[in-house]
C-alpha cells in the first residue's frame, strides 16, 4: 500500500516536474508545480509528517503559488513565450549537465547513505503524542529563536514586497 | 519496502529538473518556480532523512525552508512585478543591464 | 619616615610639566596670554618646589642609602623582555632635576617678556613645557628604555622649538638638520641599549650597573667597549661633539631663550649625563675613555677656534658651548665624573645666563644679532650689561667666579689622569675661551656705538620678567663655584654614591689630595687664572685699545681667519662627503627604482589586470540563467571530487 | 486483506456516500429554500408552478441545465475551462470528510463514528483544503479568456486569501481552549458549554469571514453583477454552471458545519439523537446566510479589504492574545 502510494505520487511528481519545464503557458505551468507540491504534500504523510504536509498545502499551494497565479494574470502572460532566446546555445548543454548532476548523484548514492545515529523521535512515539504537537514543542523551545527571526524575516519581506510593488 | 534512497533518488530527480528548469526557460516567473521545486525537492529528502532518523530537526527545518520561501516568493514576485512595470516584460534574458 | 613621604613625591615633578602641556597644547589657543603663561610657569615651578622637596628628603638619608627607585608600573612585557616605568632618585638625577626645573623655571619666566608678541605663544609654552617633561624623564627614569624615550622627547622638542617660526626656511632646515643629525647618534644609542640588553638581559640601571660591577667583565672586554662606544655615538649626536656638532650652532635658530634652555642648560648635557651615569659601564672599558677623553678635549679646542671669529652673538656663544662641552668630555674621559658634573652645573648657570643675556641685547636692538653692529650699549642696558659681564667672567675662569672651579678641576684632572696633551689642549681651549668671551664682551657693550640709527632709536632695557631671572642666574654664576672649591669638595662629596661603585673613580674630589699632594691644585689655579686673564687681555688690546688690529691680523692670517670663519668647512664637508652621495642616493632611487621599477611594477599590474580583466568581463554576460550555468557546471565538479574522493 | 480491514473500507465507503448524497440532496433544496424565503421576504411567493408551492423547481432546473448548449467560447483555454468547475467543486466537498455529524453509534455491532475520517489535523486540512477552492475560481476567470471573468477571478482569490487568514485566526481560539487539532474532540468537548460562549469575538470574526470566504452578500463582489457581468463564471453554461452554483452552495454548507462544530457544540444537544441537531444546528446557520442576503447591501471593493485587513485581522490577533492571557491567568 505505501509502496504503491509512494511510486504513484514519485510518478506524478516528476512528470508534472518535466511538463513544468517545458510547458510554453506560465498558468499550465503553475498547475503543475502545484501538482508536484501536493503529491510531495502526500509523501510527506507518507512519511508521517501531517503537520508539514498540512502547512505544504497552505503556504505552499494555497498561499505562495495563488501569488504566481496572480503575478501571472495581472502581467498577463498568457502563452506567448518570446521567441529569440539570446542563450540558445545553453539549451542542450544545460539537459546535459542536468543529466550529469543526477548521475553524479546517483553516483554518490551507489555509495550507499550513511544513516546518522537514530533519534528518539520514533514513528511510534511521534504518533503516540502527536506530530503537530511535537512540532509546536520544538518550535517554542529548542527553536524559539530561529523561529522568532523567522518572524522578523516575514516582516521585512511584507515591507520590501509592498515597497517594491508601490507605484511610485 | 520503502527506503530512504528512494525518497533521495526522488528528491534527486526532482531538483535535477529544477535546475535545468532554471536552466533553459527565460520566463523569469517560471525560473522562480524551478527554484521552488529545487526547494521543494530538498524539504522532502528533509523530511525522508528526519523520518529514518527518527528525528524532528528535518521536518522543522522544512518549516523554515517555507517561511524562507514564502518570504522569497512575496519579495521576488513584488520584485517580477516592479520589472515587468519598467521593461514591459518578464524574460529575464532582457533583464541584463548587470554586465560589462 | 618623613623623608620617604618626600621621595614619593617624585613623579609628581614629572606630572606637573606633563599636565602643563597638555593644557596648554589642547585649549591654550582659547586662553589668554596671561593664563598660558601663568599655566606654563606655575607648572614648572610646582616641578621645582617638589624637586626640592625630593631634594631634601634625600639629604636626609645617610649618604650611602641615597638610592630611591620608585615603581610607577609595569609598562613593556614581552617574552623575556622587561621594561618597567620607574623613577630613580639619586644625587645625580636630583642634581640635574633640580637644574633642570630650577633653570627651566627661570627661562619660562624670561619667555613670557621674550615671546610676547608672538602669535604662537601657547605653542611655544606647550613645547616648552614638553621638553621639560621629557628631559626630567631622560634623568629621573631608572632604566635605558626611560632614558631613551626621554632622550628622543628631548630631540624631537628640540626639533619642533629649533622650527618654531617654521615659515622661516633657515629654521625649518635647521630643524631638520638637528633632527637629521640626532638620528644618527640616537641610532647608535639604540643600538647600544640593545646590546646592554644582549649582554645583561635587562635594562634596568640598577641591575646592569650591579653585574658590571661583579667583575664578571674583565676590564677592556670587547662587549662593554662596544656598548659604550655606541652609548657615546648618542652622546656626541645629543651634546654637540665631533663629528656631530654640526646642528648646534644652527638650532640658534630658535627663539633664544630656547637655546638658553635646551641648547646650553639641560639638553646638551644629556650625553654627559648618560656617561656619568653609565661610570660603571665606562670605567671598564679603557679604549672607549680615551676615544671619550680625546674627543672632547678636541672639541673643546675646534669649538673654541670656531668661536675666536664668529660675529653672530648667538652663535659665539654656541660655539662656546660646544667648547665647554668637549670640556665636560674630557672630564669623563679622564674618570673625573665629579668635575664633569661640577662642570655642568656651573655651565648651566652662565650659559643660560650668557643666552638669556644676549638675548636680552638682541631684544633690545630689535632682533640684531650681528655684533659688528653692536658695541656701547653698556650704558643703555646696564642690568644686561652687568650681568652679562658676571657671565663671561665666570666662563672665562676668573676667581671666585662658578666656571672657575670647575674649569680648573678639569683642567687638573686632565693632567692628573690624562696627559700632558689633554691638558695644554685644555688649556689653550681656556685660551680662546676667555678671548673670545671678552671679544664678545667688546664688541657688544664697549667701544663706539655702531648700532643702526632706527635701532638705536627703540633701544631700550628688557622688562622685568626679562630682567629678573638674569639677576638670579648671575648670582648663581656667581656663587655657584663655591659647590665644588677645592678642600670643601661638596659635590664631590654629595656625588660620591653614584660613582663610588666604579672602583677608581674614587680619584675625583677627596682623593686628590692623597695623591697628588696640597700644593698643585693651587698651582694650577694660578696658572690657569694666567691663562685667562691672558685672553682676556689679548682681547682688551684687539678691541679696546686698536680697533684696528684685528683687521690686520685677519689681513695677515687670511687663510686661517677665512678657514675659522667658516668653520672649517666642516658644513662643506659633510655636504660633500655625506648630504651630496644621500641626496643623489635617494634621487637615483626615487627615479629609477621607485617611478621606474616599483611604481613600473604596481603599474604594470594594474595595467595587464585590466586588461585582463576588460577580457575577463565578457564572461559576465548578465544573462542570469548563465550564471546559473556556471553555478551548475561548479556544483557538478565538486559532486565528482566528492565522489572521488570517497 | 483481512476483514477488519475490508470492514473499514467498506464502512468508510458508506460513509463518504451518505455523506455526498445528503449534501447532494441539501444544496437542491437550498436553492429552492432560498429563492421562496427570500420572497417571502420581499413579499413575494418565489417559485409556485413545478409542484406544490414550487417545491419541484430546483429539479426543473436541473433538467434545464443538464439539457442546454454546452458553450465553450473559441478563444478559452479548453481544458482549463473544463476543469475548473470541478477543481472548485471538489475542495468544497471533501472538506466534510473530517467534520463529525454524530456521536458513535452501534451497527450490527460494529462501533462507527459518524464523521468520515477523525484526524489529528482535521483543522489544518480544512484549511488545507479550503485553500485549494481558490484555484477552481481563478482558473475559471483566466480560461475565459474575458476581461470581466479575469477580474471576478482575480478578485474572488484576492478576497479568499484576505479573509482565509481571519478566518483561520478566529478558530484558533477555540483550538487554543481545546487543546486539539482534532474535530471530534473540539465537539466533545463542548458537551457542557458552547465556544460561541467563550469565544464570542471569535464567532463574530467567523462568521463575516465565513461569509467574505464563500463569496456570498454582502461579500458578493467577485460575482456582482452591476460591476463584473457574472464574474468568473459568466462564460459558463449548461452543466459547468451548475457546478459551479453547487460549489457555491457546497461552499455555504461547509463553512456552516464547520461553525457548528467549533463553535455551536457540533451534534452536542439534548432529547433529539445527534444528528437531529447537527442538521438543525446547520439549518439555522444557511438560514442566516439567506438572511442576510436579502437584508445587506453590497460593499465597495477597497472597504471589504479594509475590513479584512485593517479591521478583523488584528482583532482576532487581539482575540488570541486575551485567550491565551486569560488562560495563563486562569491556568
Amino acid at each position: 500500500m505505501e509502496a504503491y502510494l509512494f511510486y504513484i505520487m514519485a510518478a506524478v511528481a516528476v512528470v508534472s516536474a518535466v511538463y513544468l519545464i517545458f510547458e510554453k503557458n506560465p498558468v499550465y505551468s503553475i498547475l503543475y508545480l502545484v501538482m508536484i507540491l501536493i503529491s510531495i504534500a502526500v509523501l510527506y504523510l507518507l512519511l508521517g509528517a501531517q503537520f508539514i504536509a498540512a502547512v505544504q498545502i497552505i503556504v505552499y499551494a494555497g498561499a505562495i503559488m495563488v501569488l504566481f497565479l496572480f503575478v501571472v494574470m495581472l502581467l498577463n502572460l498568457s502563452a506567448k513565450e518570446e521567441l529569440k532566446d539570446a542563450l540558445s546555445f545553453q539549451k542542450i548543454p544545460a539537459i546535459v549537465m542536468g543529466i550529469v548532476l543526477l548521475s553524479a548523484i546517483g553516483i554518490i548514492l551507489r555509495s550507499k547513505i550513511p544513516l546518522g545515529k537514530q533519534g528518539e523521535y520514533t514513528s511510534a512515539y511521534v504518533h503516540d503524542v502527536g506530530n503537530t504537537q511535537l512540532i509546536g514543542k520544538l518550535l517554542f523551545t529548542k527553536y524559539l529563536l530561529p523561529f522568532e527571526i523567522t518572524s522578523i524575516l516575514l516582516f521585512i519581506a511584507a515591507i520590501g514586497a509592498i515597497i517594491l510593488a508601490k507605484r511610485k | 519496502m520503502i527506503t530512504v534512497t528512494h525518497y533521495i533518488v526522488l528528491s534527486a530527480i526532482l531538483f535535477t529538473l529544477g535546475v535545468v528548469g532554471v536552466l533553459i526557460r527565460r520566463n523569469a516567473i517560471v525560473v522562480f518556480m524551478c527554484i521552488e521545486l529545487m526547494l521543494n525537492a530538498v524539504n522532502l529528502s528533509f523530511v525522508a532523512f528526519a523520518h529514518y532518523l527518527h528525528s524532528m530537526n528535518g521536518q522543522l527545518f522544512v518549516f523554515f525552508t517555507m517561511t524562507v520561501a514564502a518570504a522569497e516568493a512575496a519579495v521576488g514576485l513584488a520584485i517580477i512585478v516592479a520589472v515587468f512595470r519598467n521593461k514591459e516584460t518578464v524574460n529575464i534574458d532582457d533583464i541584463n543591464i548587470m554586465k560589462w | 619616615m618623613v623623608e620617604h613621604s618626600m621621595l614619593n613625591l617624585v613623579a609628581l615633578i614629572l606630572l606637573f610639566p606633563i599636565l602643563g602641556t597638555a593644557v596648554n597644547g589642547l585649549v591654550g589657543k582659547r586662553l589668554k596670554k596671561e593664563t598660558v603663561s601663568y599655566i606654563a610657569c606655575g607648572s614648572v615651578g610646582l616641578s621645582f618646589f617638589t624637586a626640592t622637596l625630593v631634594f631634601s628628603g634625600l639629604l636626609l638619608l645617610p649618604p650611602h642609602e641615597r638610592l630611591f627607585e620608585k615603581q610607577l608600573f609595569s609598562w613593556i612585557e614581552s617574552g623575556s623582555f622587561k621594561a618597567a616605568a620607574g623613577l630613580q632618585v639619586d644625587p645625580l638625577s636630583i642634581l640635574l632635576t633640580l637644574i633642570i626645573t630650577g633653570i627651566g623655571l627661570l627661562i619660562h619666566i624670561y619667555s613670557i617678556g621674550y615671546m610676547h608678541e608672538d602669535k604662537g605663544y601657547h605653542r611655544y609654552f606647550c613645547y616648552l613645557n614638553l621638553f621639560t617633561f621629557s628631559m626630567l624623564l631622560l634623568v629621573l627614569g631608572n632604566n635605558f628604555l626611560l632614558m631613551f624615550i626621554g632622550w628622543e622627547a628631548v630631540g624631537l622638542c628640540s626639533y619642533l622649538l629649533i622650527g618654531f617660526w617654521f615659515e622661516k626656511k633657515s629654521a625649518s632646515d635647521a630643524a631638520k638638520k638637528a633632527f637629521i643629525v640626532n638620528r644618527v647618534g640616537d641610532f647608535g644609542f639604540a643600538l647600544g641599549i640593545m646590546l646592554i640588553f644582549l649582554t645583561f638581559h635587562t635594562i634596568d640601571y640598577t641591575e646592569v650597573f650591579h653585574a658590571a660591577s661583579q667583575g664578571n667583565f674583565p676590564v677592556g672586554s670587547f662587549t662593554i667597549t662596544m656598548i659604550t662606544l655606541l652609548l657615546f655615538v648618542g652622546a656626541t649626536g645629543k651634546s654637540a661633539q665631533i663629528p656631530l656638532y654640526t646642528w648646534l650652532p644652527d638650532a640658534m635658530e630658535g627663539p633664544t631663550p630656547v637655546s638658553a634652555l635646551i641648547h646650553a642648560a639641560t639638553m646638551v648635557t644629556a650625553g654627559v649625563y648618560m656617561i656619568a651615569r653609565c661610570n660603571v659601564l665606562y670605567m671598564l672599558s679603557p679604549l672607549t675613555m680615551t676615544v671619550v677623553a680625546s674627543i672632547g678635549a678636541a672639541t673643546a679646542l675646534f669649538a673654541a677656534s670656531i668661536g675666536l671669529v664668529q660675529n653672530d652673538i648667538k652663535r659665539v656663544l654656541a660655539y662656546s658651548t660646544v667648547s665647554q662641552l668637549g670640556y665636560m668630555f674630557l672630564a669623563c674621559g679622564v674618570g673625573a665624573f665629579t668635575a664633569g658634573v661640577f662642570h655642568l652645573v656651573t655651565h648651566a648657570f652662565f650659559k643660560a645666563l650668557l643666552f638669556l643675556g644676549s638675548g636680552s641685547v638682541i631684544h633690545a636692538l630689535s632682533g640684531e644679532m650681528d655684533v659688528r653692529k653692536m658695541g656701547g650699549l653698556r650704558h643703555h642696558i646696564p642690568v644686561t650689561y652687568k650681568t652679562f659681564l658676571i657671565g663671561t667672567v665666570a666662563i672665562a675662569g676668573i676667581p671666585p667666579f662658578a666656571g672657575f672651579f670647575s674649569k680648573d678641576e678639569i683642567l687638573l684632572e686632565s693632567l692628573t689622569y690624562g696627559n700632558l696633551i689633554y691638558w695644554s689642549v685644555a688649556a689653550v681651549a681656556s685660551l680662546f675661551t676667555a678671548f673670545y668671551m671678552f671679544r664678545l664682551l667688546f664688541l657688544t657693550f664697549h667701544g663706539k656705538s655702531r648700532v643702526e640709527h632706527h635701532v638705536m632709536e627703540h633701544l631700550h632695557e628688557s622688562p622685568k620678567n626679562m630682567t629678573i631671572p638674569l639677576i638670579v642666574l648671575a648670582g648663581l654664576s656667581s656663587i655657584g663655584g663655591f659647590l665644588g672649591i677645592p678642600g670643601a669638595h661638596v659635590m664631590s662629596t654629595f656625588l660620591s654614591p653614584v660613582f663610588s661603585a666604579s672602583g677608581h673613580t674614587k680619584v675625583s674630589g677627596a682623593e686628590i689630595s692623597v695623591h697628588h699632594g696640597e700644593g698643585n691644585p693651587y698651582l694650577m689655579m694660578v696658572v690657569s687664572t694666567a691663562i685667562a686673564l691672558t685672553g682676556i687681555f689679548i682681547a682688551y688690546q684687539m678691541y679696546i685699545k686698536k680697533p684696528e688690529l684685528p683687521k690686520k691680523l685677519a689681513e695677515r692670517f687670511r687663510f686661517i681667519y677665512r678657514v675659522l670663519l667658516n668653520k672649517y668647512y666642516v658644513d662643506e664637508i659633510y655636504t660633500a662627503l655625506f648630504v651630496n652621495p644621500t641626496r643623489k642616493i635617494a634621487v637615483f632611487f626615487w627615479k629609477c627604482v621607485d617611478i621606474q621599477i616599483i611604481d613600473g611594477s604596481v603599474n604594470g599590474i594594474a595595467r595587464s589586470i585590466g586588461w585582463f580583466s576588460s577580457n575577463l568581463r565578457y564572461l559576465q554576460t548578465g544573462y542570469v540563467r548563465n550564471y546559473a550555468f556556471y553555478i551548475v557546471v561548479g556544483c557538478i565538479f565538486i559532486i565528482v571530487l566528492a565522489a572521488l574522493g570517497k | 486483506m483481512d476483514k477488519e480491514f475490508f470492514i473499514y473500507v467498506l464502512i468508510s465507503c458508506i460513509k463518504i456516500l451518505i455523506v455526498f448524497g445528503v449534501i447532494q440532496f441539501m444544496i437542491i433544496s437550498m436553492i429552492w429554500i432560498e429563492r421562496k424565503v427570500m420572497a417571502h421576504m420581499q413579499v413575494r411567493l418565489g417559485p409556485m408552478r413545478v409542484g406544490p408551492h414550487g417545491l419541484l423547481q430546483p429539479i426543473a432546473d436541473g433538467i434545464k441545465l443538464l439539457f442546454k448548449e454546452d458553450i465553450i467560447p473559441e478563444r478559452a483555454d479548453k481544458l482549463l475551462f473544463v476543469l475548473a468547475p470541478a477543481m472548485s467543486l471538489v475542495p468544497a466537498l471533501i472538506t466534510f470528510a473530517v467534520i463529525p455529524f454524530g456521536d458513535k453509534v452501534q451497527i450490527f455491532g460494529y462501533s462507527v463514528d459518524l464523521v468520515i475520517t477523525d484526524i489529528n489535523i482535521g483543522f489544518l486540512y480544512i484549511f488545507a483544503v479550503g485553500s485549494l477552492g481558490i484555484y477552481g475560481i481563478v482558473m475559471a476567470g483566466w480560461a475565459s479568456n474575458n476581461k470581466y471573468s479575469l477580474l471576478g477571478g482575480i478578485r474572488a482569490s484576492a478576497q479568499m486569501i484576505s479573509y482565509e487568514l481571519t478566518l483561520g485566526i478566529s478558530l484558533i481560539g477555540v483550538i487554543m481552549l481545546t487543546g486539539s487539532l482534532s474535530l471530534v474532540d473540539i465537539v466533545n468537548a463542548q458537551a457542557k458549554l458552547w465556544n460561541i460562549v467563550l469565544q464570542p469575538v471569535g464567532f463574530f470574526i467567523y462568521a463575516i469571514s465565513a461569509l467574505a470566504e464563500v463569496n456570498r452578500t454582502p461579500f458578493d463582489l467577485p460575482e456582482a453583477e452591476s460591476e463584473l457581468v457574472a464574474g468568473y463564471h459568466t462564460e459558463y453554461s449548461s452543466m459547468k454552471f451548475a457546478m459551479f452554483f453547487m460549489a457555491e452552495y457546497a461552499n455555504m454548507i461547509t463553512v456552516s458545519a464547520i461553525a457548528v462544530t467549533f463553535f455551536l457544540g457540533g451534534w452536542q444537544g439534548p432529547f433529539l439523537p445527534p444528528v437531529a441537531w447537527f442538521m438543525i444546528k446547520l439549518s439555522c446557520c444557511l438560514f442566516c446566510f439567506i438572511w442576510l442576503r436579502s437584508t445587506y447591501p453590497r460593499l465597495r471593493y477597497d472597504q471589504l479589504m479594509h475590513l479584512g485587513w485593517k479591521f478583523l485581522l488584528p482583532l482576532s490577533l487581539l482575540n488570541i492574545l486575551i485567550t491565551g492571557l486569560v488562560m495563563v491567568l486562569k491556568g
